[in-house]
C-alpha cells in the first residue's frame, strides 16, 4: 500500500523514515506474524509507519523492493536457505522475528535425535521426505536484529520498528524476567513449588507466563550474563529433576549453548 | 467531622519555598532550549550552541565552569553533558558532543533551530576563585577539552588573575584534535599552549608522544614555590588522569589542588537514580569534579 | 470454448502456510489440477517422543499460530484422557469459552482479512483500510474483542499461559468476565454488519457432493471431545479416530492425505452446520437461513457462510456461559494430574475442523509415541478434488485464465487453509 | 506523644469508619505457598474482615503505593518542530496505610531522607508520601529479621497512629492531630497504669522471639578494608543477577529513566523504572563500557550504598533489616549471612 501524505510525516521536525517492509516465513507456527496482525488497536498507527510491500499470509501483492526482511521461522531444508539469503541480498536490515527465527525454537527439539532417519521415520514411514538439521536465521545470514520470544510481543515489534523508523537505537532488556515478575507483584513460582526459568531468561515480556502463575520456559533465551550453571543447582536442590529442567532450557534453543559447553 | 483524609497537595506547599535546590518543582523542570548553532569539530565530535528561549529565565541562569547539563530531546532521550563555554556569558551554553549513542546520534541529525530542553546546571566546579594568585596546568585528553574549554575561557577573560597558565592537550592523531580554529586565540593571551598526538600524519609537524611527556618538561626543574603554587585540572579517559596526576604528585604538587571530572551513567543528575554512583558517592552531586585526594579515597573510582 | 488454459500460483497468499496450485487445460480438457502442498515438515510427532507429559500441550501448541489454543485444549484433553482426568463443569465451561473465542478470533480473520479482499477486488485488507474503513473498524472490534477475551481466560491470545492439563493455572476474575459479557452482548450489532456487507456477494456456484466429517453434538453445537459422525452415515468413537482419518502418504505433499466412505471428505464450519444444524443458537440458524445455508449443502464455497454462522453462535453461547460462569462459586482451578501408562486421544472442534492428538504414556508419564491430525490434512484430498472439478466445470464455461486463476484461489481459501499445521 | 486504649471490637469500626471516606491498603492474603503457608501482600482493602492484622511479613512492601515501580516523570505533546512537556507527580487521593510494621515505617523515614530532605526532594515521591496516613501495628519477629540490630525494631515517628495488641484491648500512641480526630470515631480510654504495665511486658515478649542478629559494630569501617576481600568473589559466583532483592526491599530506590515516542507520533513520554544495581547493565555507559561488568562487583555495590554510603550521608543504613531479600533470594543470599562473612565468618556451603 502507498500513501504520498505519510512521507511528510515529522518528528520534532526531523523526517520521518518510512521503511519498506517485508514479512516472510519459514519454518513455523506463523504465529509471530499474526501478533501483528492481532495487533487490533493499534494497528493503524502501525501501518502508518511503514509500507508493507510483502506480507504473503495478509496479501496478494508482493514486491522485492524492501528495506527491512522480517524473518519468522527456522531453517530446515535447502530451497529455504536459498529463499533466505534472496531475501538477504535484498533487504537493509534483516529482522529474526520470534524464537525459531532467533534460535530455532521448539523446532530445535528434532535435533535432540543424533539420527534425523529415525525422526523422518517416525513420522513418514519409509515415504522420503526432504529436511536438514534445524538452524536459526543467524546460522546462515547475517542478523541485524532479533526479537525474541514464543510468541513476540507485539508492543517489542511496534517499538522496534517505531526506531527504525525515527532513527533511534534499539534496547532490549539484558536482566532477566524475576525483575519483570517482581514488578507484576506475582507470586514466585517456586513459593509454589514450582520450576521458572524467570531468573535466567531475557526480560522483555512483562514476565508473561509468571503472570498466569506459569513457569517460564525461556522461550526469549537467556539474559546477558544469566547464571545457568547455578541456576540449574537451585533447581535441582529444590527438588525438581535433571530430566524436568533439561527439558526446560532445551525447549526453546536459546539455551543451547549453555547445555552444549555442558557436554 | 466526617473522618476523611484531605489531599495535600505538595506543588501547593512548596510555592513558599524559595531556595532552587530545594523547590520540589525544580526536579523536572526544562529550559525550553533552542539550538541556535550546529558546528561540526570533527567526524565524531560537533559543537551545538544552545540559547535558553525565555529571556526571564535565560537572565537567571548561572553556571561555574566544570558543571554539567542534562540535555533532553523529547521522547528520544536525555544524557549529561559538561558545559563547554565561558561562564561569563548567561543563558547560552556551548556543548561539545560526541556520537556515542542513541540520543547522541540522533542529536547529529538536529540541525539548527531545533528545540530542546536542559536541566540543570549540575554537579561541583572546578574552585576558580580559589586559585586565583597561582599557576594552573590545564591538562585535556581526547574529548577531555570539553569540559576544559570553560576553565580556559575563564583563565582567558581573567588572565590577570593568574600567574603562570599552562595549557597540554593531547589527542591519538591530529584528525582527533579539537577547537583547532581557538588555538592561536588562547595562545595570544600568554597562555602557553602545548600540543601532542599519539601518531603523527603527514602534515603534523607538532610534538609527538603523551601529554605526560609535555607534563614533565614543564615541571622539571622548577622551584618549590611552583609546585606550591601550583593548581591542576585534568579531563581525559582515567588512564589517562591517573598517569598524570601520579606525575604530578611526584612533585609534591597538593592532591587537594588537583581536580579531575568524572563521567558515570547518570539519568536524572540529582542525586537519585544512583546510577552514576562511585562506590557509593554520586557524582552527579559530589563531583563530577573531585579533587584527587578524594578520587583516591572513593572505592572504585579509577 | 477456451482451449489452453494455465494456472500457476506458487505460494497461495492470504493462507496460512505454503501451497502452489497448478491447472493445465489443454484443448478444453483438463491435463492437470494439482493442489500442491510444500511446506517443511517440522516433526512434531517426533519431537514429543521421551518428553514428560507436561510438555505437550507447550510444545503441540507451537504446531499453529493461528489456532494454538485449539491445539493445547486437543493436546490437554488427550492427555487427560490417557491419565483418566476428568475435567470438573468450571474448567470444561470456561475451556468451552476459550475454544468459542478462538473460533470467533479465526473466523473473523479468515473472513474479514482474507477472504473479503477478493470480493472487494483487492490484493489485501490494506487498501480496505482507507476504502471501507468502517468495515474494517467492525471486523477488527470483533477479533480485537475475541482476543481480549483469549487474553484474559488462556493468558494470552495466541500459546496460552493458563490451560493446563488439570484445569488453569489461574481464573478469571468475575468482574473481568461480567465486562466482557456486556461487550460480547454489544458485539451482534457489528456481527450483523459484517453478515450484511457478505450478504451483498455472489458465492460463486460451484457443487460437488461429498462426505461431511464432524463432532456429534449431544446436548449442543459440538467442540470439544464427544463421538465421530460422518453425512455418509460413519459413527465412531474419539479414541478410534485412526478408523476416520485414515492417513496416507501422496507425492504432492508434505501434508498426509485422509479417506473415509469416499475418496475424500470435509471437515470445517460447513461440516459441523451440515451435521449440527439443530444444535445451532437461533440466531445462528437465523443467518444461515438469510444465506440460503441449509443442510446438506455441498458447495464448498459456502464454507464462508457457515463460518460467519458459527460467529454468531459463539457469541451468543458466549454470553450463556459467562452468566453460568457469574452464577457459580470459582472453585480450586486445578486438579492434580497422576501420570497412568497408557494411550490418551483428544479430538477438539478447530476452526477449521476436526482436530486429534493422541498420545502414548509409559508408567513415569513419559511420551513413547504421539500422533496429531490436523483439519487441513483431512480437507486436502477433498480441495484436491474440488480443484479437479471447478477446472474441468469453468473451462467448459469458457472462463479465461485470471477467472479461473482467482476461482480456484478463493476455493482454497474456502477452505481456510492451515498449511504449515497441516504438516507440522 | 498521647496514648489511648480501646477495646478490640473498636478496631473494626474504626476501619469501617475510614473505609467508608477513604481509601485504605492493608495486609491481605495473596494466595498460599506450596506447603499450604498464607503468603501476604498490601493491598486496597474495602473490608475489614480481608486484612490480616497477625500477618507475618508481606513478600512485597507496600512500595507500589509511594515508589511504584514504573511511572511517567513527564509527557510530551509534539507538534511540528515543537514540544510541550507536562508534568504529572501521579498523586490524587491519599491513602490511610492500615498495618505497616516497625521496619516498613522506618523504610519509609529512610527514604524520606534522601528523597524528600536531601538537596533536590523528589515531588513524584514527595506528592504521594505527603498523602499517607500510616497506622502502624506491632509485628511478631520472624527466623529472617534482623531488625533489631539495624535499630528498626520500633518506630519513634513516621506514622500517624500506632496500635500494640494487650491481650484484650489495643494500645495506641497517637502522633498526629489527624489521627487524634480520627480516634474521635470510636470509644478510647486514657490509659492506666497496669496499661502500661501489659504494654511493657508485651513488648517484652516481642523482643524475646527475635533470633537473628547481624553484628553492625564498624561495618563501615569494615567494609571499607575488605573491599578486596575473596568472600565477595564467593557470593558473585552464586548470585543470579536478577534484581529480586532490590524489588523486594522497602528502602532500594535507584531507577532509570527511559524515553518513548506513542505509535502515533503525537505525544512522547518520559518514564522512570526502578532498577536493581545488580542488574548487567545498571553502570554500563555508552559505548558499552561497564564500571561493574562483574555479579559480585554489582553485589557488593549494593551492600557498599546500604552499609556504608548511606551511613556516611545520613549517618544510619540503607537496610531496615526486615530480611525480605533474603526471604526472595533464589540462591539464599542475605544480608546476616554476607555480613557475617565480610567480618570475616565461615560461609556456608
Ligand atoms: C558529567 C558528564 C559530562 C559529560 N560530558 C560530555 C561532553 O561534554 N561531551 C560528550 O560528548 N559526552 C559527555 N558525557 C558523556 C555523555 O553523557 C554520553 O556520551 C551520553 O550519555 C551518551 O548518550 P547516548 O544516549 O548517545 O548513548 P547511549 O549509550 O544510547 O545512552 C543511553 C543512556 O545511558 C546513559 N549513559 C550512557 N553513557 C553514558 C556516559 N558516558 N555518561 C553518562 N551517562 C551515560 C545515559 O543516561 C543515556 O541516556 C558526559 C558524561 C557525564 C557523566
Ligand atoms: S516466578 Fe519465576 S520469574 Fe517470577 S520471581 Fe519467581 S523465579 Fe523469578
Ligand atoms: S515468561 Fe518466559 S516463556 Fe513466558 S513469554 Fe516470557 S520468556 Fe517466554
Ligand atoms: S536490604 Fe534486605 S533486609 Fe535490608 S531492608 Fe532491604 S530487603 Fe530488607
Amino acid at each position: 500500500m502507498k500513501t504520498k501524505e505519510s512521507d511528510t510525516k515529522t518528528y520534532l521536525g526531523m523526517p520521518l523514515y518510512r521503511p519498506k517492509v517485508g514479512f516472510f516465513e519459514f519454518s513455523s507456527c506463523e504465529g509471530c506474524q499474526l501478533q501483528i496482525v492481532n495487533n487490533e488497536s493499534t494497528l493503524l498507527d502501525f501501518l502508518s509507519l511503514v509500507e508493507v510491500v510483502s506480507f504473503r499470509e495478509a496479501m496478494t501483492e508482493k514486491s522485492d523492493d524492501y528495506e527491512i526482511a522480517f524473518i519468522e521461522g527456522s531453517i530446515t531444508r535447502d530451497d529455504e536457505v536459498k529463499r533466505l539469503k534472496r531475501i538477504r541480498k535484498n533487504a537493509k536490515i534483516l529482522v529474526a522475528l520470534g524464537s525459531c527465527a532467533c534460535f530455532g525454537g521448539v523446532n530445535q527439539l528434532k535435533n535432540r535425535f543424533k539420527n534425523l532417519n529415525w525422526v523422518k521415520k517416525e513420522v513418514y514411514g519409509r515415504h522420503p521426505v526432504d529436511t536438514e538439521p534445524v538452524r536459526a536465521v543467524e546460522d546462515v545470514v547475517k542478523v541485524d536484529l532479533k526479537i525474541y520470544g514464543c510468541p513476540v510481543k507485539k508492543e517489542e515489534v511496534e517499538k522496534s520498528v517505531l526506531h527504525i523508523a525515527l532513527g533511534k537505537s534499539i534496547e532490549i532488556p539484558k536482566y532477566p524476567v524475576c525483575m519483570e515478575c517482581k514488578a507484576n507483584e506475582n507470586i514466585c513460582l517456586f513459593d509454589l513449588g514450582e520450576l521458572c526459568l524467570g531468573p535466567v531468561t531475557r526480560a522483555g515480556c512483562n514476565s508473561w507466563c509468571p503472570n498466569s502463575r506459569a513457569g517460564c520456559w525461556g522461550c526469549r533465551g537467556p539474559a546477558d550474563d544469566a547464571n545457568v550453571e547455578y541456576m540449574k543447582k537451585i533447581m535441582k536442590e529444590k527438588g525438581f529433576s535433571e530430566e524436568a529442567i533439561l527439558e526446560r532450557l532445551e525447549c526453546f534453543g536459546g539455551f543451547a549453548d549453555f547445555l552444549k559447553r555442558k557436554k | 467531622m466526617k473522618p476523611e483524609l484531605k489531599f495535600v497537595d505538595v506543588i501547593a506547599q512548596q510555592q513558599r519555598r524559595h531556595k532552587r535546590k530545594n523547590d520540589l518543582a525544580c526536579f523536572e523542570h526544562t529550559f525550553r532550549s533552542e539550538v541556535t548553532s550546529v558546528y561540526p569539530l570533527t567526524e565524531m565530535e560537533t559543537i551545538y550552541r544552545i540559547q535558553i528561549i525565555d529571556p526571564e529565565e535565560r537572565k537567571r541562569f548561572r553556571f561555574i565552569p566544570g558543571q554539567f547539563l542534562m540535555l533532553e530531546l523529547p521522547g528520544i532521550g536525555e544524557a549529561p553533558f559538561s558545559i563547554s563555554s565561558s561562564p561569563s556569558i548567561h543563558g547560552e551554553v556551548e556543548l561539545c558532543i560526541r556520537k556515542a549513542g542513541n540520543l547522541t546520534n540522533y542529536l547529529a541529525k538536529v540541525g539548527r533551530g531545533a528545540i530542546v530542553g536542559i536541566r540543570g546546571p549540575f554537579g561541583t566546579g572546578f574552585p576558580m576563585e580559589e586559585m586565583h594568585g597561582q599557576n594552573i596546568l590545564l591538562i585535556a585528553g581526547g574529548l577531555g577539552l570539553a569540559p576544559l574549554r570553560s576553565p580556559i575561557a575563564y583563565a582567558q577573560e581573567n588572565r590577570s588573575h593568574f600567574r603562570e597558565v599552562n595549557i597540554i592537550y593531547g589527542t591519538k592523531s591530529p584528525a582527533n584534535l579539537l577547537f583547532t580554529y581557538q588555538y592561536d586565540m588562547w595562545s595570544r593571551d600568554d597562555i602557553n599552549l602545548h600540543i601532542i598526538v599519539e601518531k603523527a600524519d603527514p602534515s603534523w609537524k607538532g610534538a609527538v608522544g603523551l601529554s605526560t611527556d609535555i607534563l614533565m618538561k614543564i615541571l622539571s626543574g622548577r622551584s618549590d614555590d611552583f609546585y606550591h603554587n601550583t593548581y591542576a585540572i585534568v579531563c581525559g579517559p582515567p588512564v589517562m588522569f591517573k598517569f598524570v596526576c601520579k606525575m604530578l604528585n611526584t612533585f609534591h604538587i597538593p592532591m587537594q589542588k588537583m581536580f579531575v571530572s568524572l563521567e558515570r551513567r547518570m539519568h536524572c543528575g540529582m542525586g537519585k537514580c544512583c546510577r552514576c554512583n562511585v562506590g557509593s558517592t554520586y557524582t552527579c552531586i559530589k563531583g563530577p569534579v573531585f579533587d584527587y585526594w578524594t578520587v583516591m579515597n572513593l572505592k572504585e573510582a579509577i | 470454448m477456451k482451449k489452453t488454459i494455465n494456472v500457476n500460483v506458487k505460494h497461495l497468499t492470504r493462507v496460512e502456510g505454503h501451497g502452489n496450485i497448478h491447472i493445465k487445460i489443454r484443448n478444453g480438457k483438463l491435463q492437470e489440477a494439482q493442489w500442491e502442498v510444500i511446506e517443511t515438515p517440522r516433526f512434531f510427532e517426533a519431537m514429543l517422543v521421551g518428553r514428560n507429559w507436561d510438555n505437550a500441550p507447550l510444545i503441540t501448541g507451537r504446531i499453529c499460530g493461528i489456532c494454538s489454543i485449539g491445539h493445547t485444549l486437543a493436546s490437554i484433553r488427550a492427555v487427560e484422557n490417557a491419565f483418566k482426568i476428568v475435567p470438573d463443569e468450571q474448567t470444561r465451561k470456561l475451556r468451552l469459552l476459550l475454544k468459542h473465542m478462538e473460533t470467533l478470533q479465526s473466523h473473523s480473520l479468515h473472513l474479514c482479512f482474507l477472504a473479503l479482499p477478493d470480493f472487494m477486488n483487492a490484493g489485501s485488507v490494506f487498501p480496505l483500510i482507507k476504502s471501507h474503513k468502517d468495515v474494517v473498524m467492525h471486523a477488527a472490534k470483533i477479533k480485537g474483542l475475541a482476543n481480549d477475551v483469549c487474553d484474559c481466560i488462556g493468558g494470552r491470545r495466541l500459546h496460552p499461559t493458563r490451560t493446563v492439563v488439570g484445569g488453569f493455572t489461574k481464573l478469571p476474575t468475575k468482574e473481568e468476565l461480567s465486562a466482557f459479557s456486556e461487550r460480547l452482548k454489544a458485539l451482534i450489532k457489528d456481527l450483523m454488519t459484517v453478515a450484511g456487507l457478505f450478504s451483498g456477494f455472489k458465492t460463486p456456484d460451484f457443487v460437488r457432493e461429498t462426505e461431511f466429517v464432524s463432532l456429534k453434538g449431544k446436548d449442543g453445537y459440538p467442540f470439544i471431545g464427544g463421538d465421530v459422525v460422518s453425512s455418509d452415515g460413519v459413527l465412531m468413537k474419539e479414541r478410534d479416530y485412526k478408523k476416520v482419518t485414515n492417513e496416507y502418504i501422496v507425492p504432492q505433499s508434505t501434508a498426509k492425505w485422509c479417506r473415509l466412505s469416499r475418496k475424500s471428505f470435509a471437515v470445517g464450519a460447513l461440516a459441523r452446520v451440515n451435521n449440527n444444524f439443530e444444535f445451532l443458537h437461533p440466531a445462528a440458524k437465523d443467518i444461515a437461513r438469510r444465506f440460503d445455508l441449509i443442510p446438506v449443502n455441498h458447495n464448498p464455497f459456502m464454507n464462508n457462510v457457515a463460518q460467519l454462522v458459527e460467529c454468531v453462535h459463539v457469541v451468543m453461547d458466549s454470553i450463556r456461559l459467562i452468566d453460568e460462569l457469574l452464577d457459580s462459586k470459582f472453585t480450586d482451578p486445578r486438579q492434580e494430574v497422576k501420570p497412568v501408562k497408557g494411550v490418551g486421544v483428544g479430538a477438539v472442534e478447530v476452526p477449521r475442523g476436526i482436530l486429534y492428538h493422541c498420545y502414548e504414556f509409559d508408567d513415569k508419564g513419559k511420551i513413547v509415541k504421539s500422533d496429531c491430525v490436523i483439519p487441513t490434512g483431512q480437507n486436502h484430498a477433498n480441495i484436491q478434488h474440488d480443484l479437479e472439478a471447478l477446472a474441468e466445470e469453468y473451462a467448459v464455461r469458457g472462463k479465461e485464465d485470471g477467472e479461473i486463476e482467482l476461482l480456484a484461489s478463493m476455493l482454497v481459501r474456502a477452505y481456510d487453509p492451515c498449511i504449515s499445521c497441516s504438516v507440522h | 506523644m498521647i496514648f489511648r486504649t480501646f477495646k478490640k471490637d473498636e478496631l473494626k469500626k474504626l476501619v469501617e469508619i475510614l473505609a467508608a471516606h477513604n481509601r485504605i491498603v492493608g495486609p491481605v492474603e495473596a494466595g498460599r505457598d506450596k506447603h499450604g503457608s498464607p503468603i501476604y501482600a498490601f493491598n486496597e482493602v474495602s473490608d475489614f474482615n480481608s486484612i490480616r492484622l497477625n500477618y507475618t511479613t508481606t513478600k512485597l512492601p507496600a512500595k507500589r503505593y509511594f515508589l511504584p515501580f514504573q511511572e511517567d516523570l513527564s509527557s510530551f505533546r509534539t507538534e511540528g518542530g515543537g514540544w510541550q512537556k507536562i508534568i504529572d507527580y501521579n498523586a490524587d487521593k491519599p491513602l490511610i496505610f492500615f498495618g505497616l510494621h516497625p521496619c516498613d515505617i522506618n523504610a519509609l523515614n529512610k527514604l524520606d531522607k534522601v528523597l524528600m530532605h536531601s538537596v533536590y526532594p523528589m515531588p513524584y515521591y514527595a506528592a504521594k508520601r505527603k498523602n499517607m496516613f500510616i497506622i502502624g501495628v506491632e509485628c511478631i519477629p520472624q527466623t529472617f529479621c534482623f531488625c533489631r540490630s539495624m535499630g528498626a525494631d520500633t518506630a519513634l515517628h513516621g506514622f500517624d497512629m500506632f496500635i500494640t495488641d494487650l491481650g484484650n484491648k489495643y494500645f495506641v500512641e497517637i502522633l498526629t492531630d489527624t489521627a487524634y480526630n480520627f480516634l474521635k470515631s470510636i470509644r478510647t480510654e486514657e490509659p492506666e497504669e497496669k496499661d502500661h504495665v501489659l504494654y511493657m511486658k508485651a513488648v517484652a515478649e516481642r523482643n524475646k522471639k527475635f533470633t537473628t542478629r547481624v553484628d553492625t559494630t564498624d561495618l563501615a569501617k569494615i567494609l571499607d578494608m575488605e573491599f578486596q576481600s575473596d568472600v565477595w568473589k564467593h557470593w558473585g559466583e552464586i548470585c543470579l543477577s536478577c534484581g529480586t532483592c532490590s524489588n523486594v526491599c522497602p528502602t532500594c530506590y535507584c531507577y532509570g529513566v527511559e524515553e518513548t515516542v506513542d505509535l502515533d507520533l503525537k505525544g512522547a513520554r518520559k518514564t522512570k523504572t526502578l532498577h536493581s544495581c545488580n542488574l548487567i547493565d545498571f553502570a554500563e555507559v555508552a559505548g558499552g563500557h561497564n564500571f561493574r561488568p562483574e555479579r559480585h562487583s554489582r553485589l557488593k555495590y549494593r551492600y557498599y550504598h546500604k552499609h556504608r554510603g548511606f551511613v556516611e550521608a545520613f549517618e544510619e543504613s540503607l537496610c531496615v533489616g526486615c530480611g525480605r531479600c533474603g526471604e526472595s533470594c533464589l540462591a539464599g543470599i542475605n544480608v546476616p549471612e554476607v555480613i557475617a562473612s565480610v567480618r570475616g565468618g565461615k560461609i556456608k556451603k
